[in-house]
């Protein structure tokens, strides 16, 4: 764990043992790259930007492109992208769908209602899903565009890439 | 977890050991369209209870709306039926007109009609994704989504919005359609009809899309009327209940349409009927385009229209002039709306979406009360899908055409 | 129109207490007698389609003319004649109840339910009133007048509560 | 004896290479060409051209963590997808590329295919078993019968090859063919073949029979609680098994590596191009057809494959008699 003490940076995000040829850095360089190649998001749609994310995944955006196909089942899923109101009586569910996704994993809250919870400040919404998911990127908009969304997916691919040594910790 | 069902238990013997299998459908599930469970008892892979547990969207329209104004209103309406927000948009403000006792312009209800029609290509052309990449043909879904992006485009340019519009607003319209979208819309309906016939070539010439759809979940026409089905699911039935030529509103009197229906009742006569409501909405957007060009330069808004404006908001109401109907000035409410009842209709594209609201004179609703086809379809499930396979099920969610925000509210 | 309103009131003038003229026919009726009423208009009238049930609270409504606080709204239609009928039945606040009409229409069975979930009004002989759009444990019935519509923190629902502290926990 | 040794070992090691990146790239091209056929582009970001896609993908569920839920039976829940994919993968094995290559040339060939594949269908029964989810359970049940029942058609569908050519050497078969009157057993052998493809596809469990898995119904079927590495083997098998059975087919009925002319220095190149054209009709059938339902699918496995495939086995042994 103690890369950070016994290392010297040579490079912004490149590392080196002092005193010898080894670089460890490009591995996570490697692994992110591959982590931001392939982003698979769980077909989990809540509300009405759930059918701005089925667009975005259609023939006029293609989520494809990126890599990004949608998974049916959290196992093999890597982000969750929460679309739309979460309600109370939804909430424990969604958190369910987070925890059974295998590490590393990624909350997009797509929607101000997701983000927010927009315009429905009433007795049986969530007033944003971070009261119980850690979210990495808002996308607000009532609903956001497909181009919104796709900017918020390549930002996360710009905060995957950024990251160090979140691998196999977990093992 | 049985207390879902009304199941009779049965009585376990202590020899013969079988216990029901239980499923639970959802809310996480690929093919519920949203957030729908269902709660489901097998025999090996034949349902023998269904139990339908919706709820999780419920976000409290009905409640909000009874702290909002009328126009604000309408803008909660746009997230009950996502998909075909003009439609819902619509009915609030039928509601509403009849409420205040409004004449809306000609021009108005004609541009009204063009934008329920559109919702309602939109609407389809979704259902026909989504029921198809249900039963499995993948390519249509992404074919559909291809047409269904031009209108979206439309959309946008005639009010800055894809899927929430509203575009509708109490007594008229927001504003009128430029040269520019009428030609555009005159150019979708030229080359829409062609498509239509593409998508069936893809799947009705299909020996495993028929199979899959001819005799699932027969629903007979008393049996349908009973349980309360409409729109495109009862007039698959054979029942000719239609809600633009029961009880005409907007310019639906003037213009030409058939109203399809089935014979038998079955998935594949719905597919039938909304693919030739697809073809009607299309005759119907090109009679109002035709008619534009009469009402020229009209107005597009009631006059006694309430104001877009909310003025408690406004900090500086110094000189104003005589005020317009719908507005309250801080501390004394002018009523605005007479107090009394209105219950207006529309056909949604999913059925029939009535908006029922009692006002009490001040410029928001007493009660606001929907009632949504998807709520009553989706109460239809148990019913259709008893003795079918969970295979079939995912056809007869496809082909009820349900959105949980517009059951859940 | 006429001879259908003339011929109801004279036979059930137990039930019907007035006939109003608005938008639509509108019979305000009684509870006792009701189902009668209701089965009438079904059988021999051909009021097949039950369009909508709801309820409606009158708390301290200004217009208001009668005692009863809760109001069960009826919309029915003859899809032959093309006549659309408004019945209403008034409900008090001490003795919530109304009698179900699931045995005639089916699709009343989950506007009952709903009606229940809203504003707490039992139906007698519904053969499954339980709550339906919010969850089983809720407390309070979310459109009555004295509901708030934001819930604050010390009223919030207890699962919820529950929840939100063991995220809190987890994390 | 070493030398012997070496060489089986660096002809094993280049085949299994060669079939790995064919199966990598398989999941490429299907992608692609799927979304060409969608009116999309697919993937074009990762690499030039989306090349280095199936590796960011494999990576990526290498170093992803590899859930356990709980209940599951863990030593079968393990071990599954290893059954899967080596069943799937050890029919390449067999397959004679070329004349003068393949692995094992063994005189019951077929038949050991044929059984291989059977076997590779217990990964997928005992994975829905282990899994402890009723999703993968109906996925289990259904992929035990979908396979039980199309293995037979596909046997006959084979026997009356073994029929023509005398021999279940695939080496032997495919010679046979050479010397056959039309070179490729597709054209007197239609019907069977008709019947063994459609059978391969339920084999694979591809659309429109990709029941066990189905995505809309039963949310991905078996291997529902599979993640990371597991997944990602049962998604190679997958696509392993699509490979065998289009080789397998390719060897007995469209002539294995004999083409119109010779092509110089690429001794596979018919070969290939075969391969390439079935792999192109499973892809083909994906984007174009709905699924099927759990009785329609065996109905049309009882009631039309199997009398088709005894009919034409009659047949066969008829017409072999005569002439």
């Amino acid at each position: 764990m103690g890369i950070e003490k016994e290392t010297i940076e040579i490079a912004p995000g490149i590392r080196q043992i002092p005193g010898t040829p080894v670089v460890i850095s490009p591995i996570d360089k490697i692994i992110n790259w591959a982590r931001a190649g392939s982003m698979w998001p769980v077909t989990f749609g809540l509300a009405c930007c759930a059918i701005e994310m089925m667009a975005t995944g259609a023939s006029h955006f293609d989520l494809d492109r990126y890599g990004i196909i949608f998974r049916a089942t959290p196992r093999q899923a890597d982000v969750l992208i929460v679309a739309g109101t979460v309600t109370k009586k939804m909430a424990p569910i969604v958190r369910r769908v987070f925890d059974q996704m295998p590490e590393p994993k990624y909350v997009i809250a797509m929607g101000s209602c997701a983000c927010s919870g927009g315009i429905f400040k009433t007795y049986s919404v969530v007033q944003g899903v971070d009261e119980f998911l850690p979210v990495d990127i808002y996308v607000p908009g009532c609903p956001p565009r497909p181009e919104a969304l796709l900017f918020g997916l390549l930002n996360l691919q710009q905060k995957i890439k950024s990251e160090a040594k979140k691998w196999g910790f977990w093992r | 977890m049985a207390t879902y069902l009304e199941i009779n238990k049965k009585q376990v013997n202590e020899e013969k050991w079988e216990e029901p299998f239980y499923l639970n459908m959802g809310p996480q599930h690929p093919s519920t369209h949203g957030v729908l469970r269902l709660f489901l008892e097998l025999e090996g892979e034949t349902i023998v209870n269904c139990a339908p547990i919706i709820g999780y969207l419920h976000r409290g329209v009905e409640k909000l709306g009874e702290t909002l104004n009328y126009n604000q209103t309408i803008v909660l309406s746009d997230r009950m039926d996502y998909i075909a927000s003009a439609a819902n948009n619509t009915a609030f403000a039928l509601a509403f007109e009849k409420l205040m006792g409004l004449e809306v312009p000609k021009r108005a209800k004609l541009l009204r009609t063009i934008v329920c029609e559109m919702a309602r290509i939109c609407n389809h052309l979704l259902w026909l994704a989504t029921h198809a990449l249900d039963i499995g043909a993948m390519t249509v879904f992404l074919y559909c989504f291809r047409d269904r992006e031009w209108l979206l485009n439309i959309y946008e340019k005639i009010c800055g919005a894809r899927l929430t519009h509203t575009y509708v607003r109490v007594g008229g319209v927001r504003q009128d359609f430029t040269q520019e979208i009428i030609d555009e819309l005159y150019k979708f309906t030229e080359e829409f009809p062609p498509r239509i016939y593409d998508y069936e070539t893809l799947i009705d010439v299909n020996r495993i899309w028929l199979k899959r759809t001819k005799g699932v979940a027969v629903v007979p026409a008393e049996d349908a009327i009973n349980l309360g089905l409409t729109g495109p699911v009862l007039r698959g039935s054979g029942v000719p209940y239609d809600v633009r030529k029961f009880r005409p509103y907007d310019a639906y009197g003037e213009v030409d349409f058939v109203v399809p229906t089935g014979k038998n009742g079955d998935t594949y006569d719905r597919y039938r009927v909304r693919m030739e409501e697809l073809r009607q909405a299309n005759r119907i957007i090109r009679q109002c385009l035709d008619k534009l060009p009469e009402t020229q330069g009209e107005p597009v808004v009631a006059e006694n229209a309430p104001d877009l404006l909310i003025p408690e908001k406004i900090k500086k109401p110094e000189p104003k002039p005589v005020p317009k109907k719908g507005v309250i000035f801080k501390g004394e409410e002018i009523p605005v709306v007479p107090p009394g009842e209105a219950f207006a209709s529309i056909e949604s594209p999913k059925g029939e979406l009535a908006v029922y609201v009692i006002s009490d004179g001040s410029s928001r609703p007493w009660r606001l009360r929907v009632r949504t086809p998807s709520f009553v379809h989706i109460s239809a499930i148990p019913y259709m899908a008893k003795n079918h396979l969970i295979a079939d099920l995912i056809a007869i969610i496809g082909t009820l055409d349900i959105v949980l925000g517009d059951s859940d509210r | 129109m006429e001879e259908l309103l003339n011929e109801l009131k004279e036979k059930f003038s137990s039930v019907i207490i007035e006939i109003q003229e608005k938008d639509y026919p509108t019979l305000i009726c009684k509870r006792n007698g009701f189902l009668d009423l209701m089965k009438y208009l079904k059988d021999e009238k051909g009021f097949k389609y039950l369009i909508d049930l709801c309820g409606a609270d009158y708390l301290e409504y200004k217009y208001k003319n009668f005692e009863e606080r809760f109001e069960v709204v009826y919309h029915l239609y003859n899809l032959d004649n093309k006549i659309l009928l408004r019945l209403k039945v008034r409900v008090p606040e001490k003795d919530c109840w109304q009698y179900s009409v699931t045995p005639l229409w089916r699709t009343a069975n989950w506007f009952e339910r709903e009606c229940y979930d809203m504003f707490g009004i039992n139906f007698k002989g519904h053969p499954n009133l339980k709550r339906i759009l919010m969850p089983d444990d809720w407390e309070g019935h979310p459109l009555r007048k004295d509901y708030p519509v934001y819930l604050e923190e010390e009223q919030e629902w207890k699962t919820y509560k529950e929840f939100k502290e063991k995220i809190k926990e987890q994390s | 004896m070493l030398e012997k040794l070496i060489y089986f070992l660096i002809a094993a090691i280049t085949l299994l290479v060669i079939a790995l990146l064919h199966v990598a790239y398989l999941t490429y091209a299907e992608r692609k060409v799927i979304a060409r056929m969608q009116q999309r582009l697919g993937p074009n970001r990762v690499g030039p051209r989306g090349l280095l896609q199936p590796i960011a993908d494999m990576l990526k569920l290498l170093t992803k963590e590899d859930l356990v839920p709980y209940g599951v039976d863990k030593p079968i829940f393990y071990i599954a997808p290893f059954i899967s994919l080596v069943f799937a993968g050890t029919g390449v094995a067999l397959i004679p590329l070329w004349e003068k290559f393949v692995i094992s040339n063994i005189n019951v060939g077929l038949l050991f295919i044929l059984a291989l594949s059977s076997l590779s269908a217990y990964g997928v029964i005992l994975s829905g078993w282990a899994s402890n989810s009723r999703y993968a359970f109906l996925g289990g049940l259904r992929a035990s019968a979908q396979v039980i029942s199309y293995e037979i058609a596909m046997s006959l569908a084979l026997l009356s090859v073994v029929l023509m050519a005398g021999s279940l050497n695939l080496m032997d078969i495919v010679k046979a063919q050479i010397s056959s009157p039309y070179k490729v057993y597709l054209i007197p052998q239609i019907i069977a073949f008709y019947v063994f493809i459609i059978s391969a596809i339920a084999e694979c469990n591809r659309i429109p029979f990709d029941l066990p898995e189905a995505e809309t119904e039963l949310v991905a079927g078996y291997f529902v609680e599979y993640s990371a590495i597991r997944f990602a083997i049962f998604y190679l098998a997958e696509y392993f098994g699509m490979v065998v059975m289009s080789a397998l087919a390719v060897t007995c009925f469209l002539g294995g590596w004999i083409g119109p002319f010779e092509v110089p220095y690429i001794p596979f190149f018919w070969f290939l191009i075969k391969l390439y054209f079935l792999l192109f009709v499973y892809i083909w059938v994906r984007a174009t057809l709905p699924r099927y339902r759990y009785d329609q699918l065996m109905g049309l496995g009882w009631k039309v494959l199997i009398p088709l495939g005894i009919i034409n086995l009659f047949l066969t042994a008829f017409l072999k008699l005569i002439f």
